[in-house]
């Protein structure tokens, strides 16, 4: 990582650089650090060769121009020129044996490292930037195509759904005489009745909600009544042996199917 | 690749490039493009002296038989997906659904009068058949055209199809039980539904009659 | 055409199709879409038994110098224009928003550094990093939320995304440029200031701790 971009401007240049820099504002670095790194360009080409204390005087120099141009300094400047008049000190004065803390080289020695580090940073991110970039170089498909979510219906209908359609149909305006007392009530007897005529039909695994009579399910004490007998008429049914019931969960749909009669 | 021996027939000032080089352009051009591409386009797009058509002839022939195969779309040349290969881009997701009473009760009403008129199911049912269900059921493949009846108008009958009778698991439309099973069966004894006026259709009684005749002329084919 | 094998196949249920046949399906599915896709959704969608990793070794060899190559993304796959050619595609290209420099630095420290906390990038660039910096970023969908730091606060970390490692034409963040050379360099190991060096961030003593383990994780995927 010894390939940082050697300034070729001959110093003059780069003076004039650094005094324009003072003259713009301060809002043209990002920061102090950032400030100290482009002063630290006239100095050496490596980084880790850069004396802090020479460092540490332009900056406190900058901020000084800075400070009569009445330029007006973010924090941050200060409190790095701050610390940086502390650094001075520390490295100009012999180190005091009684003083606890990280010695003025440490101190430098960081501060190196973190100009470093950023201009490491800068030279990778305009790595990254250089290289080949999607839409830019190389490009991704044109036409794209969407997995289609193809959502196929399918219509199904049992043989007892017809029947009962069609009975349905020509049962519905016939002359019914029939009264019942109780007409909110659908006896288990009736219910028997009704599925013993339709198990026949019954082949196939068949919700035992299919053999609900017809129009009972408007009136909720109806269609209770009729949920009841018709849930009794099938165990019964199972009982006698003529059909089979099955559930596969609590609260799933009761299913049943005609017996055959081969066991026996 | 097959370059250079190609490329040398160029005279041009500016030597256009090998082949091979050529057949990548056009690939890339193919690839990241949103619409077809016409030879007029690749050539404008290519380097001076190049010649896309050729190009697009040992493309075409490279993706013979691959996943992706160059196709013409008009005038113009896209990279497609293999059609064989098509239900890779299908996610499919099969969703039961009871069809309607309407539906139900229209299909019965042919299966069991068969061949019949869509006049003659309205009159069963007492109400017109939509020409959604209808449609409905013969995209389903349960019923089908059959003979144009010999009357004024010479209206279109619908019978129901093999697939229906498999649905069903019936060997034949005969098989469907009789109005007598039906009323048999205890589905002949339905009450009107409780709160439905009581409809004064046409005479079922009729109807009904016809229908025991009806069936039997009607399993004849 | 070999189509009759080929869907024998296919309907048996536990022997995939031919390795050839494998290839064309990864083929076509890379080919469909602009977004890299898993191995693990390759397989999703061939057939059962299909091994999408073998075929995209097939696959990846058969494009080689080829005008569009295969090219691994983090743990996904795509196929994309071969860069050379580039200068085909005028009008294919879009208009990136054009980044600050800050934007840039920030997303190159979060890249080289990841997972990396706010106060580290502050800590890193000398300066405090405005939420727009890293909105745009995260609106991009460059850099993405990683874990947060087990220290006091437990500050999130950021860390680049597959869309950045796709942009950048990176398989993993492994291969970022100038990578070896930089951790070689101990430039990435997060050194702790002596004393008191004045921190932008809020005092990250703990969390520079952890960073060092932090980092190691990252680039191990």
């Amino acid at each position: 990582m010894n390939d940082v971009t050697p300034e070729t401007f001959d110093v003059s240049v780069a003076d004039r650089l650094a005094a324009e820099a003072l003259i713009v504002d301060v809002d043209g670095f990002e920061g102090p650090l950032d400030l100290l790194l482009s002063l630290s360009r006239t100095q050496k080409v490596d980084l880790r060769k850069v004396s802090v204390l020479q460092l540490a005087q332009q900056y406190l120099a900058f901020i000084e121009q800075a400070k009569a141009l009445r330029i007006e300094l973010a924090a941050d400047y200060l409190v790095m020129a701050a610390w940086l008049a502390f650094l001075k000190s520390r490295l100009l004065l012999p180190p005091d044996p009684t003083e606890e803390g990280p010695s003025g080289e440490d101190l430098a020695a960081h501060l190196a490292f973190q100009l470093e580090r950023l201009q490491a940073m800068r030279d990778v991110a305009a790595k990254l930037m250089a290289r080949d970039q999607l839409g830019r170089d190389f490009f991704a498909r044109g036409v794209t195509q969407q997995v289609e979510r193809v959502r196929k219906v399918e219509y199904t209908a049992t043989l007892l759904d017809l029947m009962q359609g069609y009975a349905r149909i020509r049962t519905k305006d016939e002359f019914r005489p029939f009264v019942m007392d109780r007409d909110a009530v659908f006896t288990m007897e009736q219910a028997l009745e009704r599925m013993r005529g339709l198990i026949g039909f019954a082949g196939t695994w068949t919700d035992i909600s299919t053999y609900m009579p017809d129009g009972w399910n408007i009136d909720p004490g109806r269609w209770r009544s009729a949920t009841a007998s018709t849930f009794a008429a099938s165990l019964e049914l199972a009982k006698e042996g003529k059909v089979e019931l099955r559930q596969s969960d609590t609260f799933a749909p009761i299913e049943l199917r005609r017996k055959e009669p081969r066991g026996d | 690749m097959t370059d250079t021996t190609e490329s040398e027939i160029e005279e041009s000032l500016f030597e256009a490039p090998p082949m091979g080089e050529q057949e990548r352009m056009v690939e890339a051009i193919l690839f990241a493009t949103a619409e077809p591409v016409t030879v007029k386009e690749l050539n404008d797009r290519m380097p001076h002296g190049a010649d896309a058509a050729e190009a697009l002839v040992h493309l075409r022939k490279r993706y013979e038989g691959r996943g992706v195969n160059v196709v013409k779309v008009g005038d113009a040349w896209a990279i497609r997906t293999a059609p064989d290969l098509g239900f890779l881009m299908q996610k499919e997701t099969v969703e039961t659904r009871k069809l309607s009473r309407a539906a139900i009760e229209t299909l019965a009403i042919i299966a069991y009068h068969q061949p019949v008129t869509r006049a003659e199911i309205e009159e069963i049912r007492g109400v017109s058949v939509s020409r959604g269900t209808v449609d409905q059921l013969l995209e389903m493949e349960w019923i089908r055209f059959g003979r144009r009846r010999m009357t004024p108008g010479r209206p279109v009958t619908f019978v129901v199809t093999q697939d229906f009778l498999d649905h069903f698991g019936l060997e034949s439309a005969r098989d469907l039980p009789g109005l007598k099973e039906l009323r048999a069966a205890g589905l002949l004894e339905n009450r009107p539904p409780p709160g439905t006026v009581p409809q004064l259709g046409e005479g079922d009684v009729d109807a009904e009659e016809e229908t025991e005749e009806g069936q039997s002329e009607l399993f004849e084919d």
